[in-house]
């Protein structure tokens, strides 16, 4: 459903993102991982239109987005969490996510529709869904998780989840996991996934790819990419057996 | 070194600390985990004097430290590297160096505690003209750790320094942990990845809803069935 | 008319409107400075920065004429007087608007303006007092004079361009000032008692508008309105120079400046400003990050 | 008491207001509050969301301007003069804003684009003196004895006292209607992460160009509003950064997140300065011989520390003070306390 | 009939640019009058309650405070105002609402001019009078003092751009044609402009003989100043009042630089020879110089203004009131207009020295306005004022070009 071919995004004279080409299946997670400053960030960026790429392009469905504004990515169908949580802190949790539900949905929504689609989101991941409860009111975790719930408000048929299990505690890493298996599951949505905790991500996803300086380095199966020696060195070190083993538990 | 008495903190009308005691001695590293909204960042602000204790003492190698003015007290020896980095975001890395650098008891060593930093993180020397809030999340950990060694510090207080970094750079930020430590500094520690933590620490305190509830060596804690069922997902 | 245009564009005096843009631009360069560090470094609006320079105009004219103080002593004094008032704008205005939107600070700030106007007129009530003093000009040719005045606001602004940018990028001061708008609250973490920061970038800023002050006071008459020709044009000359600036700020007066004179040789006067102001709008649109704004 | 009631008899207050023996003057003074109301309210429409505009006097003056030389020059009457004007305002928010809202300029950046188009507004009028008379002052002229409905000129005051109350009344209205509108939850989420409003799929700069370009337009009806009933503008009085400030001035005090709070804001700055001036206006305290005061300074200097005090004590202005105040004593939930939580409280 | 009052409310300007541009001391001498007449027992029977408004140099709340003194406080009329700018709405406004106005102080023809107002009255010379004389004066002198043919003269106005400056400038124009001088340069600036060195360039450029000037305060010193500097030269610079007129104000922001520029104004009271004056004004002339001193102690050189009002409020109250209550019974706007157009004071009859005369009804284009009101010309020369023109009341034989000494001096 996804094809991104060539794509590069320079910083004045800085190459984030090289050259980079992938692509996915309808209903696959993709684990996106790399270093820090690796690039994964800003791909996200420029998938979802908050970036224009420098060069490349971005096919969704067949269609060409690459340098399209970011609320007709999101219209089209690709919806997305940032790594730090950006709240609206006006509004409630509810309208939050109608809000997402609204303007973010193909086609025209009604007021119903996109509260109905905004309590379905927070549900899922569960988040309250009576009109008054304040965002304020969340700490790390649920802001996460209301990042996920306005992105799936969205209707997206895309997901990209940019650490979404930041700062999580360790019963709340596994459920969050567990929630996104359930997304592609029961919504049909496809995932890519940025996460450092590899414990928990290779359990999940079906497929990695690495970066590394802004280029793929490698791309495969949990269990092939835990093992490259490429990605140890310049990602996993020590955490290699653990991964590996994650990989093999999924 | 550093200890805690009965300290009570909160935000407002919300009490996030109810009486925590704690210890930590010189030379020793100690990590504080517990669940989201345990109140973990909060000690840490106390500490440091970024919010107020509504009530306890806190002290360090016995001079107080809720009697002295917020601002003097990286001057007594505590520095801190806040949750979520909080860098300069316009100014270079360097700059943000020099500020972790800005008592005026500090200033002559200005350059040798850079050099120390970019020897630790060589990444850094690399950026050290580009904007902080341009880097990635984990060149800016890097960052804000080393603005808290700027002040060469006897005791450094961490906040979640593992949180969105790449494992090699977890251990990495472990291993610079232990490195700390050889040097004689005094760590305090809140971290979410407690299985690799308890591995560097002395000792370790649990907190829970703004109350202490465990406390006890590494090896104990590790062995504890409680925190492995709670904390290491086993 | 087209004759009148090129006549116009070729003779000796479009020359001279080039030079007293260059002139004016000192001291509009002056005027900004103080302002440019307060509002583009450390993000607190005063509103009111050019009521602050009026009454540093005031006090110069009574120390020197009504005391008989040297000009020298009653500039020096008129900057104490400024840092004062700016270390007070802080210390019981904005000290208590620091959580506060930055609408906030600007509107309270408008309501000090509004006092420093009302509080000059009641003491000082509505004349223009005028320091009598000219420094005379410097005759370049037959047609040109260079203003003895305008050439020292030049220079003046010169220099404490240089000297504030230093300090700025240098100092541990500077780093800290320029910290203090990025991150106020781990200012504590820093070891920098952001109070007394506060008051002291304040007080600097004051000082500044003392300075102008004094340029300001040999060229103009005082009364309580002064202020009103010079605000919103040393605003705009901040942001054009990209916020915190210091050095596009001193360019960008200029820019302002030779618009404003090049404009009013043309045409009738308003026509100068009238360009100066779209030219601002158009900059922002280009360049919002200020014309002079280093790319990062 | 129920509410419906309660506006009711607002409503049959504010009708009767002219038959109950309240003066001219006093007339004269609700007619100016209820423009200057409307003005407010249409820009407290864009500034609740963080849109701090100090552009609004070039959108009163145009309005202004616009309606009065249609009607010298051309001979065009104001009911088509007034929808030419609003037109005009319209286009220049747009053609202002757009490039704003693309190049995402916003805070302190927008106030001093809006900042210098007022100036720009104001000096091309002085400086096309020999159409608009300049800093003289432009005097729409008087049809027949006037009286009349083709000029939109009245010379019965307690005809314009209605015709201003339903403009206002219409503010309010149009206040309310964005109020519900989803618009509103885009815009407040815009004002506070645009990255992140644009992910979720708001469209940002047309969002901002909606409410904008209504918020000029509904200030420019009221240029042209205060043009028909004062029979005289300059660049001054409904133009120039000074009308801007004035404008947000007057929301600060009333609350800029409440239906009333604009006009509150006008009810409060009118009246406070017609009072100062009034009361303490002309004279002079002279302690010694030597050294007089000047009295006539007061007046400003009792507004500049009023408006200090205000800012300081009751940020939310005084309706929203009032209502947080209320809220607090019947402790009914935190749900509307969210639509008014103050910027400031960021 | 004792006991009867009569309210009149009093607008100047208290605050902003415009008070200290003269308008605080054309107030003070509507108030000395004022008072002078209270003290003398008032009028027919009527003491004068005055009310006092401060337009805060803006004609909004000019506007304001008139409706609110006539509906308000139900004064019977009005007196005042100093800027053109607030009389220009106001004269319209009041006359719409059928009250009596009296305008002491501002000029502009287009208060009155093509208007047709019925109950406004102005015994104040206006703008176009000032325009004209000084016009006429260069023509008069230029051949004989400066050996300039006046056909070749090269002239420049330059005027602020408000009503007053406008209509001050159209009288030089027209007069300036009419003569067939060589008009080299006409402009309006704002008179809160901050900068005038443009416009110094560009006379500079234009190289006139003489300047017209016509400004209120900042904007004179500024522009006098910035020419110095920038070496502007010519033989004659003649201003029109306003800020010309506040002389001590003048020496002491440019200094003797000052001395030999030339202001067109009504003649200022204390300069007029007592002996040229109906008998009795004299000892009116001058109790308002003491009460002037009194209120402003330390003056050296009286400003015209004062004594501007001070006349002008002077007819209203010994000549137009009186005839107001006695012939046609009372105070109001009806009877007051019916005075007031029957007034004929001849030349020497007003303490500005010249005579008053309202055109009849539809008589003129300027209705209200006073057609025997004429300013002269004065010159600066040490500190002293002294009358230059007309021929007849010249104390001072007009020192024409600038003498070498000035710094201007071609
Ligand atoms: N606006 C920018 N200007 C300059 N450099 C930038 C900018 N944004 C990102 N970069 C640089 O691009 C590189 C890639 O950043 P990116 O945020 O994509 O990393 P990442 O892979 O998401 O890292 P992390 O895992 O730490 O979040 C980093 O080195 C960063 O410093
Ligand atoms: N600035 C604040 N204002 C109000 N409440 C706060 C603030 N910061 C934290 N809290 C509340 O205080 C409690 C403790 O927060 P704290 O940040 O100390 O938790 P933590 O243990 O660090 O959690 P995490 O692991 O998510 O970082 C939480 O319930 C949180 O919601
Ligand atoms: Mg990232
Ligand atoms: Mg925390």
């Amino acid at each position: 459903m996804l094809r991104v071919e060539g794509l590069s995004k320079h910083f004045g004279g800085f190459t984030a993102v090289d050259n980079v080409e992938f692509s996915l299946e309808r209903g696959e997670i993709l684990g996106l991982i790399g270093p820090n400053g690796s690039g994964k960030s800003t791909i996200f960026n420029m998938l979802s239109g908050t970036l224009e790429p420098n060069a490349g392009s971005i096919k969704l469905d067949g269609k060409e987005i690459a340098g399209a504004s970011p609320h007709a990515i999101c219209v089209m169908g690709v919806g997305r969490t940032f790594q730090i949580p950006r709240p609206f802190r006006r509004l409630s949790i509810l309208e939050n996510a109608a809000l997402a539900g609204y303007y973010g949905r193909a086609g025209a929504v009604t007021r119903a529709e996109a509260w109905r689609s905004a309590e379905e989101a927070l549900e899922l991941v569960g988040l309250p869904t009576d009109a008054a409860a304040s965002v304020d009111m969340l700490g790390a975790a649920g802001l996460k998780k209301l990042e996920l719930a306005k992105a799936l408000a969205t209707k997206p048929s895309l997901l990209l989840a940019d650490e979404s299990l930041g700062g999580l505690d360790h019963s709340e890493m596994d459920q969050a996991a567990d929630m996104l298996k359930n997304i592609r599951d029961e919504l049909d949505v496809t995932i890519i996934w940025v996460e450092h905790i590899m414990g928990v991500l290779m359990r999940v996803v079906d497929r990695v790819m690495v970066l590394d300086h802004g280029e793929k380095i490698a791309e495969g199966r949990p269990h092939e990419v835990a093992a490259n020696p490429k990605v140890i060195e310049v990602y996993l070190g020590s955490d290699a057996e653990e991964t590996a083993a994650a990989a093999h538990r999924g | 070194m550093l200890t805690l008495r009965n300290i009570n903190a909160g935000y407002g009308d919300f009490q996030a600390l109810f009486d925590v005691s704690l210890d930590v001695n010189a030379g020793e590293a100690v990590a504080v985990i517990g669940p989201n909204g345990a109140g973990k960042s909060t000690l840490m602000r106390v500490i440091s004097g970024m919010i107020p204790a509504t009530a306890g003492q806190i002290e360090m190698e016995g001079a107080s430290v809720l009697d002295a003015p917020a601002h003097d007290i990286v001057g007594m020896g505590i520095a801190h590297a806040p949750e979520n980095r909080r860098l300069f975001p316009r100014m270079t890395v360097e700059d943000n160096l020099r500020m972790g650098c800005f008592m005026p008891q500090f200033r002559d060593r200005f350059e040798e505690r850079k050099d120390f930093v970019y020897d630790l993180f060589p990444r850094m020397l690399e950026r050290r003209n580009q904007m902080a809030g341009t880097l990635s999340g984990g060149e800016q950990q890097m960052c804000a750790i080393g603005r808290a060694l700027m002040s060469d510090p006897k005791i450094l207080l961490m906040d979640e320094p593992s949180a969105g970094l790449a494992p090699v750079i977890v251990q990495q930020v472990f291993s610079l942990i232990e490195r700390i430590r050889g040097e004689g500094l005094t760590v305090l520690i809140v971290e979410q990845n407690v299985r690799q933590v308890l591995r560097i620490v002395d000792r370790a305190y649990v907190l829970e809803s703004g109350s202490l509830r465990l406390e006890g060596t590494s090896d104990e804690l590790l062995q504890s069935p409680e925190i492995q069922k709670a904390f290491m997902g086993m | 008319m087209f004759a009148e245009f090129t006549e116009a564009l070729f003779s000796i005096f479009f020359v001279e409107t080039l030079i007293n843009g260059l002139l004016l631009g000192g001291v509009l360069a002056l005027l900004s400075l103080g302002l440019n560090l307060i509002f583009g470094v450390i993000d607190v609006v005063w509103i009111c920065y050019a009521e602050i320079i009026m009454l540093g105009m005031y006090t110069i004219y009574f120390l020197h004429v009504d005391g008989g103080m040297p000009l020298i002593a009653a500039v020096a004094c008129g900057v104490g007087v400024t840092a004062c008032l700016g270390w007070l704008t802080h210390r019981l205005v904005i000290g208590y608007l620091l959580q506060a939107a930055p609408i906030n600070q600007l509107l309270a700030t408008g309501g000090l303006l509004f006092f420093f106007q009302g509080a000059a007129m009641v003491a000082f009530g509505v004349e223009f007092r005028s320091l009598g003093v000219s420094l005379g000009s410097l005759a370049l040719s037959e047609d040109i004079y260079l203003s003895w005045t305008r050439l020292l606001s030049f220079t003046i602004a010169a220099g404490v361009v240089v000297v504030l940018y230093q300090f700025l990028a240098r100092s541990y001061l500077g780093a800290a000032i320029r910290a203090i708008s990025q991150d106020r609250e781990i200012m504590i973490l820093m070891g920098v008692d952001t109070k007394k920061l506060y008051l002291l970038t304040s007080a600097i800023g004051g000082g500044l508008a003392g300075l102008a002050a004094a340029l300001l006071a040999l060229q103009y008459d005082v009364h309580p309105f002064i202020g009103l020709s010079f605000g919103p044009i040393t605003f705009m000359i901040c942001v054009m120079g990209g916020l915190g600036n210091m050095v596009g700020g001193f360019l960008a007066a200029f820019v302002f400046s030779e618009l404003i004179t090049i404009g009013g040789y043309f045409a009738e006067l308003e026509w100068g400003y009238v360009m100066a102001f779209v030219f601002f709008i158009a900059s922002m649109f280009v360049r919002p990050e200020g014309l002079f704004a280093r790319k990062s | 008491m129920n509410s419906k009631l309660l506006i009711a008899v607002i409503a049959a207050i504010l009708i009767s207001l002219p038959f109950l023996g309240l003066d001219s003057y006093p007339l004269h003074i609700v007619i100016v509050i209820l423009i200057w109301s409307f003005a407010y309210t249409g820009w407290t429409i864009m500034g609740r969301f963080g849109l701090v505009s100090l552009g609004h006097g070039a959108f009163m003056a145009i309005g202004g301007y616009v309606t009065a030389l249609l009607w010298n020059e051309l001979g065009l009457t104001p009911w088509i003069g007034i929808p030419v004007a609003m037109a005009c305002a319209g286009g220049m928010a747009a053609l202002i804003g757009y490039p704003c809202f693309r190049f995402r300029i916003v805070g302190h950046y927008f106030a001093l684009v809006t900042l210098a188009l007022s100036e720009v507004v104001r000096q091309v009028i002085i400086a096309t003196r020999n159409t608009t008379g300049g800093s003289l002052g432009y005097t729409p002229e008087r049809h027949g004895d006037g009286w009349s409905i083709m000029a939109l000129q009245f010379d019965d005051r307690v005809v314009f006292y209605f015709i201003a109350l339903g403009v206002w009344m219409a503010g309010i209205v149009i206040w309310y209607m964005v109020d519900r509108s989803m618009a509103r939850y885009a815009l407040e989420a815009i004002s506070e992460d645009e990255d992140a409003s644009a992910a979720v799929g708001v469209r940002v700069t047309k969002e901002k160009m909606k409410v904008t370009m209504l918020s000029a337009v509904m200030t420019a009806f009221a240029g042209a509003m205060y043009c028909q009933y004062q029979m005289f503008i300059s660049p001054d009085t409904i133009g120039g950064v000074g009308i801007s400030l004035q404008i947000v001035f007057a929301v600060v005090v009333g609350g800029i997140y409440n239906a009333l709070g604009p006009t509150i804001g006008a009810v409060i700055t009118i009246l406070l300065a017609e009072v100062l001036r009034i009361s303490i206006g002309t004279s002079a305290v002279c302690i010694t011989d030597k050294i007089c005061l000047n009295a006539a300074g007061v007046p400003l200097l009792v507004y500049g520390i009023m408006l200090i005090l205000f800012i300081i004590f009751l940020p939310k202005g005084i309706v929203g003070g009032f209502a947080d105040l209320w809220q607090a004593r019947f402790n009914n939930g935190a749900k509307s306390g969210n639509s008014a939580k103050s910027i400031a409280a960021k | 009939a004792a006991g009867k009052t009569i309210k009149i409310g009093v607008i100047y300007d208290y605050t902003g640019p415009l008070a200290g541009g003269g308008s605080d001391l054309q107030a003070l001498g509507a108030k000395i009058m004022i008072d002078h007449i209270n003290s003398q027992g008032g009028v027919e029977g009527y003491m004068i309650e005055p009310i006092y408004a401060d337009a805060q140099s803006k004609p909004e709340v000019a506007i304001n405070e008139a409706v609110r003194l006539i509906e308000q406080e139900k004064v019977d009329m009005l007196l005042g105002f100093y800027s053109s700018a607030q009389c220009v709405p106001v004269a319209a406004k009041v006359d719409s609402l059928k009250k009596f106005m009296w305008i002491t102080t501002c000029i502009s023809p287009a208060v009155l001019k093509g208007r047709n107002l019925k109950y406004v009255f102005r015994p104040q010379v206006h703008g176009a009078m000032f325009g004209e004389l000084s016009v006429d004066f260069l023509n008069s002198n230029a051949q004989s003092k400066m050996g300039i043919d006046p056909k070749k003269l090269r002239v420049a106005i330059i005027h602020e751009d408000g009503p007053y400056g406008s209509g001050v400038a159209g009288g030089n124009e027209a007069a300036a044609k009419k003569f067939g001088m060589n008009l080299v340069l006409k402009e309006g600036y704002s008179a809160t402009a901050p900068d005038l060195s443009s416009l110094v360039t560009k006379l500079k450029r234009k190289r006139p003989d003489v300047i017209l000037h016509t400004g209120y305060n900042p904007d004179i010193s500024l522009f006098l100043r910035q020419s110095k500097e920038q070496g502007l030269r010519f033989k004659a610079l003649i201003g029109h009042g306003a800020g010309y007129g506040v002389v001590d104000k003048l020496y002491d922001t440019i200094g003797n630089d000052i001395d030999h520029v030339f202001n067109v104004d009504p003649v200022s009271i204390w300069l007029l020879d007592p002996n040229s004056l109906a008998p009795g004004l004299a000892a009116v002339t001058k109790k308002v110089g003491d009460e002037y001193e009194k209120a402003k102690p330390g003056v050296t050189v009286k400003s015209a203004h004062v004594g501007m009002a001070a006349s002008n409020a002077h007819v209203f109250f010994s000549d137009v009131l009186p005839r107001a209550i006695k012939k046609y019974g009372g105070i109001d706007a009806e009877s007051l207009r019916k005075a007031a157009l029957e007034t004929d004071i001849a030349e020497g009859g007003t303490l500005l020295g010249f005579g008053v005369k309202f055109p009849g009804a539809g008589k003129s284009d300027m209705m209200g306005q006073n057609t025997r009101a004429s300013p002269v010309v004065m010159q600066y020369v040490g500190r002293k004022v002294y009358i230059a023109w007309p021929k007849a009341l010249q104390t001072i034989d007009p020192i024409l070009p600038l003498p070498k000494s000035s710094p201007y001096a071609k």
